[in-house]
Formats: structure tokens, C-alpha cells, sequence
């Protein structure tokens, strides 16, 4: 069910203010892609454009395309609600929803759709969402529980287990572990290399080892100078990328001379 | 090291302690004026409270019997007052957080903002004169109509000055406080839940419910409450519209109408000497009591809301 | 000196008065007359505190004068507070205070009834309307008084004062005296409470709501009623109007108050009078001050500034259509009122 | 693990299925304006039915129009969406029907004699004037600015600066926010207790008028000072502290002046804020119609308290109840452009006064 | 006129948190000694105590001992206005005051302290300082402009330059570069170096190339475990430091396994 990502001539605005210029990429599916790059180059930015929640900033706008599969997510008549059950995302810092328990947490996207789902399901969706994201053994017990009550690490995990109850073909993530501690980071990345099996994954770090770790696919975002636009500077197998990049200023990020 | 230098610190020392002294005593000044409303009233009230002398109740037998209808009519236009501007603040200012644009936004903000700006006075000459006679048809339709509902039992007031029209001017009044509160309430729920819930596929409206609700919900008590203690203290515009009468009544658009303690203060001082002013001193002395249990209430509410987040 | 200016004649200083609310155009009309002759001196009347206000400020001294609807009496029945004429008294150093009338207008009952021109009513009547007793326009009481009429089926909406008011005290004066049991309650500067009618704040209020208002009626000074209708109320067997005339006519036939002292022309105002064209329903309004006074700019102040009031051009000034509209004096207590005035001065 | 979710649980998805098209709500707002005129030419209802019947029709109609052809949860959406857009339209209405109304019956009293005769020597439909009152309204604010505004200032410097965590400064914070909910009355009452125990009953002057403006002026002025205080960035007193700058020294040189040009909005929005309040002023102040400059005797007329006035004045139909109808409605549009103008001036020093921190 | 410090016994609290815990370390003047870590184990709260800009937080409290030269600097009598005069310090995000000029900018440390200087000594300060950060030819002839004008990597050399205008003895910088793009970065740098002639320079970053570039020692902080203070790890010569670290979890961390 995972889908590639086709990008094509993608700016991005934010009102008047070309944030990121000109994205010209393939991310493949049932793989995971990471962004690198250095402070406020626009790879927040970029990832956002791939699930349209870009545009739920006022003002912030795109020009270019974005295919999904075979679907244009930026055509006519695109419901960005559906583009968003399509394309999960989890954010830097874990967001369960404080008012909901861990089961409510996992059921949140299906509840929209289905208000009336029968317990038996419910119950269903919860375990394999949790199991999906290596956590219900931890939390099984304790499943009526507020989401908040969990670690950081396992907060993450709720939070990659709601975006994975509504199946969705692609999941973004950006930093998910640049809150974490080492272990709940290992936790993070051993899910993600079993994620990749079903999901197309997008992961923006600034951690390059992790990305060297995680990762098939690397692109680097760079700023060409300060407030011109960030843009992708090279798109490279990961592998490649660490030991022979293309460009001069890769080299130059990855062997730590800036950022 | 030069800390040996012991004048300059001295020096220092005396500029610090001026300054930091003067601050303090700048914050001990407020509360020394409040304690200063607080016995001001309270010495001056309690001669109109003991005394004997009957004018200073208008009639009634005692402080109590005198006072409490100003009670009701106050919380009643109050109530009113609230039940209207509530749901329309909320309103307004999801549209600000949530929906306008954001070109839009700013100005539809400010608006909302020149709606506080107005004197209440001017609320007042606006209500009196047209306000209440562009309710009447209204009112006497609903004494037609709808008088099985004992708000609505009429006979209806012939001039629409009634309890209802001022509840309706102080609903004007408190919306722009309750919508700034409730903007501010509305920016500070976390982003992170908001996007959170748009990521899992809501629409506006079940994000809305999902992430901002929830969170808001103390901060939307509080900002009615301190609705309420502005509505509660609210004079000209009260005095200016409402044709009162001392009656008890539920009948939100019949000629009786309760008065409230701010406009009966307002519309009497004048007329009043002597002991009749303590007394009317000491129905503000209630009005103040009123609106600081309020006024407790709400920060209190928001105080705790925000240690809890 | 609050405005500044110094006369090169006549007198200055500020001088402040308050009270009656009915007089307050009359006074406004004085004030500028009086302020135009003496550029020096600056007048404030106060007519927000109301007779009773008038009259208590004036006895505690925060009032060189007070207008008021009623003579300043004493009422044991209101124990201390209610000794007025002692406190008035005691206030002008053992005096008995001045009282002259200054301004005697006729009240009016005014409605707004669409296609009514020409109400006519009993005492009876008007009592039972006010009362709540007559609830409907087309009353047949009503319709039986004024045959002809166009009088709608619609319920009357009554309108009073909020707050207390010497127009109140006079016209309940007058549904006391004049309509028997149709009015239960007593002669009041508050109207009596339980009563179904409308509130309005001062004169002006009533004005307001009556003519805002639909199938009202209302009373207030005859002054204020601009485009307003009046009754015509029965006296004897005919049916009159409003009209400084009718007002000075019942004056004429009032007794004064007995045992009052030579300065004070209180009087006590026939209201069952049956005098052909003489109007009950009025309001006679008096001037207040003291015989001598402290301070000799204040003793020139006021006797100047009453003198003027009581003058036959202050009188006449008042009574000017377009101004106040009230009854000026009849010559004789005009006279009476000018001789008493002119004795003010400084306490030797 | 791809397919062993219960299949019943979501609806099958397409990206772009059964949308409404984009003129879906144009559409809508055209058949229900049409609506609107029908009703109110069928049932003669008039321009209120007009607007009633099409708002309502917009409301519904295009919810109704979404559940048949998109979803129940986008209806939602979008009656969601027309009610709390109706409510802000709503709210501004009272706005423009005041706006409207005092500027039609305030601007053909606007004049010159207008703005500098006063009522002395005044009656019946004379042209008189606001000039004793606006002086009067100048004088009252000034000097609740001069008692309210050092106060305001430095309580706020000890509440950010000093006191911070402190009992003390908890207590000042709470009173102050307490402090924004006391009724004007209450304050003017206060004033007139304080003037009554010190002078003896009956006293009025403008200074006991500012005392009670200043009541209602100080917490203004803390609240918002407070916030631009704390919008100074903690990096600006730190680099002053690490340069070897003692504290009030910090405050005064560096905090003061990065935070000065939010200092002064707010607190011309507190003058704003006093510059319209009646009830203290006309129990403190009382009405006089000429100029009275000196602030520590005797009544001083200010423009909300002759609108009042001449607005209880002007309800009747007689001649002068006409003309003080007009005067009120005048000093009405003088008093709401003084003060929105001074709201547009607080919103313009905010603006351009800034320092430029943005990087 | 550099100096060295003694730290011994050091424990840093933040009211009863105890956030950095039992500190011994000696600074040795002219130097470069870099502070390296992973986040919240305590890099800047160390580096406060050293010019008792700690205690500027409410509640902040140290215990222990921190001797410059020969003066503790928390012994009794010891005014910490002095302490900072003496210790100057750079922050992470450029700082000017935003309503000076850049000549102000530079002379604040002298003329917020009332010092009453002649046009042409305060010249000359100026000049020093602004040639000392490396940035007076780039701002000689707008020395009136805001110097909020200025790019980010200018305004952190401004920044340095009023530091030094006052002459301290030791220069404290926390992440000095990490806001900052790669050429102002260079710029920093090489300023720092060329500024440890004359200072005792502490620099805290998290970019370890960083630290293997500018500095001669290296401190490495960290947690002992979520929850616990922070400590010092390891402090050694900064070639020792990235070739044979003696401990593990510093190996770890300049590894990229954390942080
Ligand atoms: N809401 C916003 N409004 C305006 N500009 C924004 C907004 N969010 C980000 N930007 C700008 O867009 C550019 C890219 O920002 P973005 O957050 O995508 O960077 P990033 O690569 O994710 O950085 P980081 O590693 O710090 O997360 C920056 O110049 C930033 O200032
Ligand atoms: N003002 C403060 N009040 C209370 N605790 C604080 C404060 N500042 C920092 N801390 C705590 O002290 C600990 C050390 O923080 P510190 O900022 O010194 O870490 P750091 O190593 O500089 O991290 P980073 O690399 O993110 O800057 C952390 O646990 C932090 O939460
Ligand atoms: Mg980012
Ligand atoms: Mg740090
Ligand atoms: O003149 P009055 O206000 O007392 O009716």
C-alpha cells in the first residue's frame, strides 16, 4: 500500500517569502528518505508540503507538483483532509492529546471517520497500531491511562501508532528523536527500519549518524546564501552520500564545518 | 579583580536600592489603594446601612429589602448580558484564530477591539434612542406570542427600555473582553495538538474540537466570568437605557424592570443627601464585594489553568 | 472665580443652587439673564438633586438657595429628618428661611394615542388608569367621556417617574384630593410602588418614553411637552386644558399656610376647586433661601439673583412660549414676593 | 501487518472524490439573496426579514448541499464554518448601526462655535458649545495620567523585574487583575468617600475625579507595561549584566528604552480607556456650563458627563429637549473620535516606534 | 592580563534542582578550553557560574568554589557587578542593544556604567574593540547605523567587541556560532583564535569539529541517567579528547551514538 512521491519545480511561500525553491525529487516508496541540512534551510518546510500541511499556516502557499502514486495532491478538487489520512506525519516533540487516554490516543484518526466503531474493532485497531509501533507490550496494562503519562520515547511511539491506526501509505517525520534520550532514540529507529517494510518513510534529522543509520535515501537542504531560499542540494543514496558526495558544500556539512 | 573598589559599589548599591525601592513602592501603592476602596466604602457605607431615617431606603423597610432587588436586577442583566455575548465571542474569535485570513484577520481583530473602544455613554445614547425602540415591535410580538414563556409574560414595555435591551447593550459591551480572551486562549493552545489533529486527517471543525476546546476550556470560563464582572459593573449604558422600577421580576420585556446597583447609584446620587448617599455608598460597597468575588473567581481559574498546562 | 471674568458693574462670584427640576429651564432662562447683566457672576443650578435634594443641601449648607415643588415643612411623622422647616431654620442662624414662588406651572397629562386628539377626563378616570383599574383604551369610561372618539382597542400603557419628583407629588396631590376612592395612596414625591405603569427618569423621561412610546399616557410639567396632546381634566361640569391661565386661577383661589413666618409665602393649593377655567393639576414652585447670609458677596449674590427670578421681566422671560411656558406671578404676589426678596442681606 | 486492520473500519479513500465545486458557495449565496428578496417581497418583512431569511438560507443550504453530495463530516464542517462567521457578523453589527447613527446625527452639529463656545448664558435651541467640557475632560486626564502613569510604569518594573516569584509580587499581580474588574462606580464612590472624610459632604472637583480615573487607569497601565516588559528579551539584560552594568542601570538604560514604544501604546490606550468614563465623573465632577480651570474647587463640566447631561435633557420634544438631543449626539461623535483616535495613535507609535529587533 | 580558574567542588542549583553536580576543573589562562555535551547536561549552566551571571535567575544558587587568579569570586565582599566586568561573556544569539548605534553598541559597557569619556578616548575604545572582533573595516564607516542592521555573523563579532571593550581578563562563550551560517562561522573562529593571545577564552558547542578546531582543551558533560545532574565526564587535552578518550560514554557521544 505504500506509495512513491514524485516532486516536480515545488516553491514554497510563506506569504510573500520564497522559503524553499525549486524541489525536484522522487522519494521511493517502502524506503526511508532523510533530509539533512543546517538550521532554518527549509526541510521542516519541504516535509510539510508532502502531507499539505503547509498550507494550514496563514499566507503559506506552493507552486509546483506533488504526486502521490498516480495522484496530483495539489489538484483541482484534492481534499486536503484526505491527503492528510493518506500521508501520516509525527512531529519533533510528542503530541499525544492530553484530554484522551492511550487507547483514545491510537483511535483519534478513526473516530473522525467512524464514530461507531464496534468495540471488537476498536479493540483490534488499538493493539496492532501499538504492536505496529513496538509498544504494546509496554502499555497494554494500562491502556485507559492519559497518553501524557508515558515517557518521552513511548510518548513518540503513541504518536506514530495514532498516525499508523488510519493506514496511511506515507509517513513523514521531522526530528522525531531530537527530544528523546539515547534509548528511547534506539526504540525510535529500530520501528522505523520495520516500518519501511509497509510505509514509505520521509524523516528529516540533524543528526547525520542517524540519518546514516536509517536511512536508504539522503537529500541536503542548504540555504545559497543567507535569506536567499533553501533548495535541495544534492539527492543521493545514503551510502553515497557519506562517503563521496557530489557537491562541495555537502562535503562540507557532513564533515561538520558548519551548521 | 578590583573589588577592593569599595565607594563605586557603594555608589551602585544606593542606585539599586532607590530604584528597586521606588518600584516597590509603586506595587505596595496598589495595594494600598484597594485596601483604601475597601475602608473608604466600608466607612462611609455603614452609617446608610444603621441608619434610621427611611428616605435612605426609599420606602423599603430596611437595607436588605432595599438593596436586594438592585441585586437581582444586576445579575439578571448581567446573565442576559452573557448568555448573548458568549457564543458570539466565542464566534468571533474563532474566525480571528482560526478562520480569517490573515489579511483579514488583523483588521476584524481591531474591529472587534473598537467595540471596547466605544465610551459607554455612547452605548447609552445609542441603546436609549435606538436600540429600545427597534426592540419593541420585537418585544410586543413576543408578549403576543410567546407570553406562556414567564420571560416573555408581557405586557410588553411601550418605549422597549427594558432589562432584556440593556442585557443586549451589556452583551455589546462584554463581547470584545470575552473575544480577547478567548484570542488569546484560542493562540495559546498548542500548535502542536492542532497540527497534530489536522495530520490525522480532521477538518477544521473536529480540529477546532479536538485540540482547541479542550484546552481552552478554564481560560473560556474565566474570560466569561470576567465578562460578568465588567456586565455587573457596567453604569451609564444601564442607566441610560433601562426604565426602572424596584419590581422582582423575570419578565425580561414588560415596563417593570429591576435596576441594577451601578445605574441606580448613577441615576440617584444626585437627588440623594446625607445619609441617603451613605446608603447608596453601601450598595457600592455590595457592588464592589460582588465584582471582586468575581473578578477572585476568574483569575483564580486562570491562574491555576496556567500551572496546570 | 471660575470663569474668569470680572465685571466692570454689577456682581461676581459663583453662586450655587439646586433643586427643583421643574424649575430647571425657568432657572436656565434666569441664569442667562441674570449672567448677562453680571458677566462677573456665575450661577449654577443643580436641578439633578430634585426638590428633596434641593431643600436637604440647602439645609446643610452646601446650597446658597434651593428650588422646590413644596413649601419646606415640618413632618413629625418622618421623626428628625423629617423637621425641615427646624433645619432650614437652624441653617439661616435662627431665621425663618425666605419662600417666595417663583415658578407656577400647570401639569399636564399627556398620551400618544393614534387618531385621539381631544381626551377629555374625570378625576375619577384618570385615577383609575393610573391606578390599573382601567386597563384598555376603548374603557367604557372612558369611551363614555369622550363621545366621538376614535379610541383604540389597546391596552394603556402608563408611564411615571423612577425618581423622586415634586410633578409626582403634585399630581398625586391632586388624584388624593380631587378623585376620592379611586386613588388609595397618598399624596408622595415617590409614586407608589406596585403600580403595573412604565418608569422614566426626570421630566424629560416621561416626555420621552410617552412619545417614543405607543398608546401612552403620562404627566408631566406643561412646559416640557412639546408636540405632545393634553388632557382637558373636569373642573365643575366643563372640561379644561393646560394653560398658565387656568394655573394662575387656582393660585388665586389657594390659601396661604397659616402660622408661617412674614418672609414665607407657602400656600396651600385648592385642587376641588369648580372656578370656571381654573386647570388643579399645578405645580407651584418656590425659591428658598435665607435672610442674611455670612458672607456679603453671597448676600448680594443671591438677593440680586432672586430679585431678578421674582422681577416681572425675569417672570415674564420664564413664561415666554418658547422658554419655560409657566404662569407668571399675579401682580400682587409678585409684589409681595419682590418686597420680601429685596430684604436679604449680610448677617450684621 | 497491511491487511489485517478490519476492513469496515474506513471508508474506502480516493484523494478527490465527491467534492463540491469551488462556485458551490457563491452559488449558494446567490439563491439564498434571492430567497431573501422573495420572502421579503412575498410577506412584506422588510430589510431585517431580508437579511434574516438569506443568512439563514446561506446557512443551511450549503451544509444541506455538502451531506448529499460530499459527507456528513464536511456538512459539519461547513455549517460550522457560516455560523461562526455569522456570529462575528453579527457582532460587528451593534459597531456599525452606533458608528452610523452617531456620526449622522453628530457630524451637522460639528462647527466651530461648536468646539469652542461653551453653555454659559445658553438656553432653548442657542447655538452653545463643548469647549468648557472638553477642557474640563483634558484637565481630569492629565491628571490621572500624572498619578496613574509613574505608579503603573514602576509597579510594573517591580513586578518584572524585582518582585518576580516573590509573595509580594503574587499578591500585586492578583490585586491588579482584580483591580481591571472594579466598576467605575465603585471607583467614583470611593473618590467621593475619600473627598467626603477628608472636605466634608457635597464636595465636588475635578481632582477627586482623577483619583477615580486613576483607579481605573492604573491597572491598565501595569497589565500593559508588564507585557512589554516581558516581550524585552532576557538576552538584553543579560548582556548588560555580563558587561559589569548594575541592575537599575540595565532598567533604566536598556530595558526602559527597547520596551518604550509598547510603554507608550499602552498607555495611550489606558488614557483611551478613562477618557470616555462617565459614572465616577458625573458623581465627583459634576456639570457647570463654563469653564472652570481649577481642578481642586467647585464643579468642572467633561464630555461624558455633558452628554448624560444633555442627554437626560434631551429626550422630550420641546424646543431645548430637541437642541440637547442634538448637542449630545455632537459631543458623542467629538468623544469617539478623540477617542479611537487616540486608539489609531497607540496602534501607529506601536508600529513605527519599534526597535527594529526582527533579524 | 588573562587569568586562569580554579574550579573545585562545584554544584550548581537551579532552587532545589540540582543541575550540575561536584565540578573540578582547572582553566588554564590563555587558552582555548571548549565545553562539549549533549543537551541539558549543563554546558551553560556551568559556564554562568563563572561570572556569576547564574545567579541572575531567581533562585540559582552555587555551592563550591570558583577562584580567578587569586580572587574567589564568590567569597564574601565580592561584588558580582565587578566579577562580570572582569569576565565578559558572548551568547548564543547575537545580542545588541537595539535602540544604540554600533558605537554605542560597543561602548555600552563603558557609558552604561555613567563612565564619563572624551570624544576621542571613546574613539579609540571603539576602534580597538571593533579591530580586536575583526569587523571594523566591514562597519568603520556606518558607525551610526542601528546595529541591529547588521548580518548575524557581524552582530555576534559586535557582540564580542563589546565584550572586550571593557577589557575583561577571561571570555565566556556559549554555542557562539550556532546560530550563525558557515562564513560568519569561519569569521568567529578565527577570531577566537586569534583572541586567546590576550584571554582566557571558554567556549561551550555542540558542533564537536568545532571544538577539535578552535580549542586546546576539551571538557565533556553529561547525564548520568534522565533525571540526574549533570557532571563533568571528562576533561582533557582536546587532541587526547577525539583520538583516545578515556572514558566510554565520552567515545560514545563523539562518536554520534547520542545527543
Ligand atoms: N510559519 C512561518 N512563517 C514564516 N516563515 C517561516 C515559518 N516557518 C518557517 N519559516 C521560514 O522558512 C525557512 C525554513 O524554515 P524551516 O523551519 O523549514 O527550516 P528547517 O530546515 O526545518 O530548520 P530546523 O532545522 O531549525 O528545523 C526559514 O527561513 C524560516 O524562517
Ligand atoms: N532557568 C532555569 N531554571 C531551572 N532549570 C534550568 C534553567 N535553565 C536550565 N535548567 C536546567 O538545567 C539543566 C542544564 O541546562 P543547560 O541549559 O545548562 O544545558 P546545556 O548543556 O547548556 O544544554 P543545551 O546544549 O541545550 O544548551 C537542564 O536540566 C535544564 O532543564
Ligand atoms: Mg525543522
Ligand atoms: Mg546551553
Ligand atoms: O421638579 P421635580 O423633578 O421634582 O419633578
Amino acid at each position: 500500500m505504500a506509495k512513491s512521491i514524485d516532486v516536480s519545480g515545488l516553491n514554497i511561500y510563506y506569504g510573500d517569502f520564497l522559503a524553499v525553491q525549486d524541489v525536484n525529487v522522487t522519494i521511493k516508496a517502502r524506503a526511508v528518505t532523510a533530509l539533512i541540512g543546517p538550521s532554518g534551510c527549509g526541510k521542516s518546510t519541504f516535509l510539510r508540503t508532502l502531507n499539505r500541511m503547509h498550507e494550514v499556516i496563514p499566507g503559506a502557499r506552493v507552486e509546483g507538483d506533488v504526486v502521490l502514486g498516480s495522484d496530483a495532491i495539489y489538484g483541482p478538487n484534492v481534499d486536503p483532509v484526505e491527503v492528510r489520512r493518506t500521508v501520516g506525519m509525527v512531529f519533533q516533540r510528542p503530541n499525544p492529546f492530553p484530554t484522551m487516554s492511550i487507547y483514545e490516543n491510537v483511535l483519534a484518526g478513526n473516530r473522525l471517520n467512524n464514530r461507531k466503531l464496534k468495540k471488537a474493532d476498536a479493540d483490534a485497531i488499538v493493539e496492532k497500531a501499538l504492536s505496529g509501533a513496538n509498544l504494546w507490550s509496554e502499555v497494554k496494562d494500562r491502556l485507559n491511562k492519559p497518553g501524557m503519562g508515558l515517557s518521552g520515547g513511548q510518548q513518540q511511539r503513541l504518536c506514530i501508532a495514532r498516525a499508523i491506526a488510519v493506514e496511511p501509505q506515507v509517513l513523514l517525520m521531522d526530528e522525531p528523536c531530537s527530544a528523546l534520550d539515547p534509548i528511547s532514540t534506539a526504540a525510535v529507529e529500530d520501528l522505523i527500519h520495520e516500518l519501511k517494510t509497509d510505509y514509505t518513510i520521509v524523516i528529516v534529522t540533524h543528526n547525520m549518524q542517524q540519518a546514516a543509520r536509517v536511512s536508504e535515501y539522503t537529500g541536503f537542504f542548504n540555504l545559497k546564501a543567507a535569506g536567499q531560499p533553501g533548495h535541495l542540494v544534492e539527492f543521493n543514496k545514503t551510502s553515497k552520500m557519506f562517503s563521496t558526495p557530489e557537491q562541495e558544500s555537502t562535503e562540507a556539512y557532513i564533515s561538520g564545518r558548519f551548521g | 579583580m578590583t573589588t577592593t573598589d569599595a565607594s563605586p559599589r557603594v555608589g551602585r548599591r544606593l542606585g539599586d536600592l532607590l530604584f528597586a525601592g521606588t518600584a516597590r513602592a509603586a506595587g505596595i501603592t496598589i495595594l494600598i489603594a484597594l485596601a483604601g476602596v475597601a475602608t473608604f466604602l466600608i466607612v462611609e457605607g455603614i452609617p446608610g446601612i444603621v441608619t434610621t431615617q427611611s428616605s435612605a431606603f426609599a420606602g423599603k423597610a430596611s437595607f436588605v429589602s432595599y438593596t436586594w432587588p438592585l441585586v437581582f436586577g444586576t445579575v439578571l442583566a448581567a446573565v442576559i448580558a452573557l448568555l448573548i455575548a458568549t457564543p458570539l465571542a466565542v464566534g468571533a474569535a474563532l474566525v480571528i484564530g482560526f478562520y480569517a485570513p490573515r489579511r483579514l484577520a488583523t483588521p476584524l481583530g481591531y474591529m472587534i477591539d473598537l467595540l471596547a473602544a466605544v465610551p459607554s455613554v455612547v452605548y447609552g445614547l445609542w441603546g436609549a434612542t435606538l436600540l429600545a425602540p427597534k426592540m419593541q415591535p420585537t418585544y410586543a410580538w413576543l408578549a403576543d406570542h410567546l407570553s406562556f414563556i414567564p420571560f416573555f409574560a408581557g405586557p410588553a414595555s411601550a418605549t422597549g427600555r427594558t432589562i432584556l435591551t440593556a442585557g443586549v447593550v451589556l452583551a455589546i459591551m462584554v463581547l470584545p473582553i470575552i473575544t480577547a480572551i478567548c484570542r488569546e486562549i484560542f493562540a495559546q493552545t498548542p500548535a502542536l495538538h492542532r497540527e497534530a489533529a489536522l495530520a490525522l486527517g480532521a477538518t477544521r471543525w473536529e480540529m477546532i474540537k479536538m485540540a482547541v476546546f479542550p484546552y481552552a476550556r478554564s481560560g473560556l470560563v474565566s474570560g466569561v466570568m470576567l465578562g460578568l464582572g465588567r456586565a455587573l459593573g457596567e453604569t451609564m449604558a444601564v442607566a441610560m437605557v433601562l426604565s426602572a422600577s424596584s419590581a422582582v421580576t423575570f419578565n425580561l420585556i414588560g415596563s417593570q424592570n429591576p435596576s441594577t446597583i451601578a445605574a441606580n447609584i448613577a441615576l440617584s446620587f444626585g437627588e440623594r443627601t446625607g445619609v441617603e448617599r451613605n446608603t447608596l455608598i453601601a450598595t457600592g460597597l455590595v457592588l464592589f464585594v460582588i465584582t471582586f468575588i468575581v473578578n477572585f473567581l476568574a483569575r483564580g481559574i486562570v491562574a491555576r489553568g496556567r500551572k496546570g498546562s | 472665580d471660575q470663569n474668569g471674568g470680572t465685571s466692570a458693574s454689577g456682581l461676581t462670584g459663583t453662586l450655587n443652587g439646586g433643586g427643583s427640576s421643574a424649575q430647571a429651564t425657568a432657572q436656565d432662562v434666569w441664569k442667562s439673564g441674570f449672567q448677562t447683566d453680571n458677566s462677573g457672576a456665575t450661577i449654577n443650578y443643580n436641578s439633578e438633586l430634585g426638590s428633596g435634594g434641593g431643600r436637604t443641601g440647602f439645609n446643610d449648607g452646601s446650597l446658597d438657595f434651593a428650588g422646590s415643588d413644596s413649601y419646606i415643612k415640618d413632618d413629625a411623622s418622618k421623626g428628625k429628618e423629617g423637621l425641615e422647616l427646624t433645619a432650614a431654620t437652624a441653617r439661616c442662624g435662627g431665621e425663618a428661611p425666605v419662600e417666595v414662588p417663583a415658578y407656577v406651572s400647570p401639569i399636564a397629562v399627556i398620551y400618544n394615542v393614534k387618531g385621539v386628539d381631544n381626551l377629555q377626563l374625570t378625576a375619577g378616570t384618570l385615577a383609575k388608569i393610573f391606578n390599573d383599574k382601567i386597563t384598555k383604551w376603548n374603557d367604557a369610561e372612558i369611551v363614555a367621556e369622550n363621545p366621538g372618539a376614535k379610541l383604540p382597542d389597546a391596552a394603556i400603557s402608563p408611564v411615571h417617574r423612577s425618581d423622586e419628583s415634586g410633578t409626582t407629588e403634585n399630581f398625586t396631590d391632586y388624584l388624593a384630593q380631587a378623585a376620592g376612592k379611586a386613588w388609595p395612596h397618598a399624596k408622595d414625591k415617590v409614586w407608589p410602588a406596585g403600580l403595573k405603569g412604565e418608569s422614566a427618569a426626570k421630566t424629560d423621561g416621561v416626555v420621552g418614553a410617552v412619545t417614543s412610546g405607543e398608546n401612552t399616557i403620562g404627566y408631566a410639567d406643561h412646559s416640557a411637552i412639546g408636540d405632545l396632546t393634553a388632557a382637558s381634566i373636569q373642573v365643575g361640569k366643563a372640561y379644561v386644558a393646560p394653560s398658565a391661565e387656568g394655573a394662575a386661577k387656582t393660585l388665586a383661589v389657594s390659601k396661604p399656610v397659616a402660622g408661617r413666618s412674614d418672609v414665607d409665602m407657602a400656600m396651600d393649593i385648592d385642587r376641588t376647586t369648580t372656578e370656571a377655567g381654573a386647570y388643579p393639576i399645578i405645580l407651584a414652585s418656590y425659591l428658598i433661601a435665607c435672610q442674611h447670609y455670612d458672607d456679603a458677596a453671597t448676600a448680594d449674590l443671591v438677593k440680586g439673583y432672586l430679585s431678578y427670578a421674582i422681577s416681572v421681566d425675569g417672570q415674564n422671560a420664564a413664561a415666554d412660549k418658547a422658554a419655560a411656558g409657566s404662569a407668571p406671578l399675579s401682580a400682587d404676589l409678585q409684589a409681595k414676593a419682590a418686597a420680601i426678596v429685596a430684604k436679604i442681606a449680610v448677617k450684621k | 501487518m497491511s491487511s489485517t486492520f478490519p476492513s469496515s473500519t474506513l471508508p474506502p479513500r480516493s484523494l478527490t472524490a465527491n467534492a463540491l465545486p469551488r462556485w458551490a458557495p457563491l452559488l449558494v449565496a446567490v439563491v439564498s439573496a434571492g430567497l431573501g428578496v422573495l420572502a421579503s417581497v412575498l410577506f412584506s418583512w422588510g430589510v431585517a426579514g431580508l437579511v434574516l431569511v438569506a443568512g439563514s438560507a446561506m446557512l443551511l443550504l450549503l451544509p444541506l448541499w455538502s451531506a448529499v453530495v460530499e459527507n456528513g463530516r464536511k456538512a459539519k464542517d461547513r455549517l460550522m464554518t457560516g455560523l461562526v462567521w455569522s456570529t462575528l457578523a453579527v457582532a460587528l453589527l451593534p459597531l456599525v448601526s452606533l458608528l452610523w447613527k452617531v456620526i449622522s446625527k453628530g457630524a451637522p452639529q460639528i462647527n466651530g462655535d461648536f468646539l469652542t463656545y461653551t453653555m454659559r448664558n445658553v438656553i432653548l435651541a442657542q447655538q452653545g458649545g463643548i469647549y468648557h467640557a472638553l477642557i474640563g475632560t483634558l484637565l481630569v486626564t492629565v491628571m490621572a495620567g500624572i498619578i496613574s502613569i509613574p505608579i503603573g510604569i514602576f509597579c510594573a518594573i517591580y513586578l518584572i523585574e524585582y518582585g518576580a516569584g516573590s509573595r509580594l509580587a503574587q499578591a500585586i499581580t492578583f490585586l491588579v487583575d482584580v483591580m481591571t474588574g472594579i466598576p467605575s462606580i465603585v471607583a467614583g464612590l470611593f473618590a467621593y468617600a475619600l473627598l467626603v472624610a477628608l472636605l466634608g459632604p457635597g464636595t465636588q472637583m475635578a481632582f477627586g475625579g482623577a483619583i477615580a480615573l486613576s483607579l481605573l487607569m492604573i491597572p491598565v497601565v501595569v497589565r500593559s507595561t508588564e507585557e512589554m516588559l516581558k516581550l524585552v528579551p532576557n538576552d538584553l539584560r543579560e548582556a548588560a549584566y555580563a558587561l559589569g552594568v548594575p541592575k537599575w542601570r540595565t532598567i533604566a538604560k536598556v530595558v526602559l528604552p527597547t520596551a518604550l514604544s509598547g510603554i507608550i501604546t499602552g498607555v495611550t490606550l489606558a488614557i483611551a480607556r478613562v477618557i470616555g468614563e462617565t459614572a465616577p465623573l458625573v458623581i465627583i465632577c459634576g456639570m457647570t456650563d463654563g469653564v472652570n480651570t481649577n481642578p481642586f474647587s467647585q464643579a468642572m463640566a467633561t464630555l461624558p458627563v455633558f452628554i448624560y447631561s444633555t442627554f437626560q435633557e434631551g429626550t422630550g420634544t420641546s424646543v431645548s429637549a430637541i437642541a440637547n438631543a442634538d448637542r449630545a449626539w455632537g459631543a458623542a461623535l467629538v468623544l469617539i473620535v478623540i477617542v479611537m483616535a487616540l486608539n489609531l495613535l497607540a496602534r501607529f507609535i506601536g508600529k513605527i516606534f519599534a526597535p527594529k529587533t526582527g533579524r
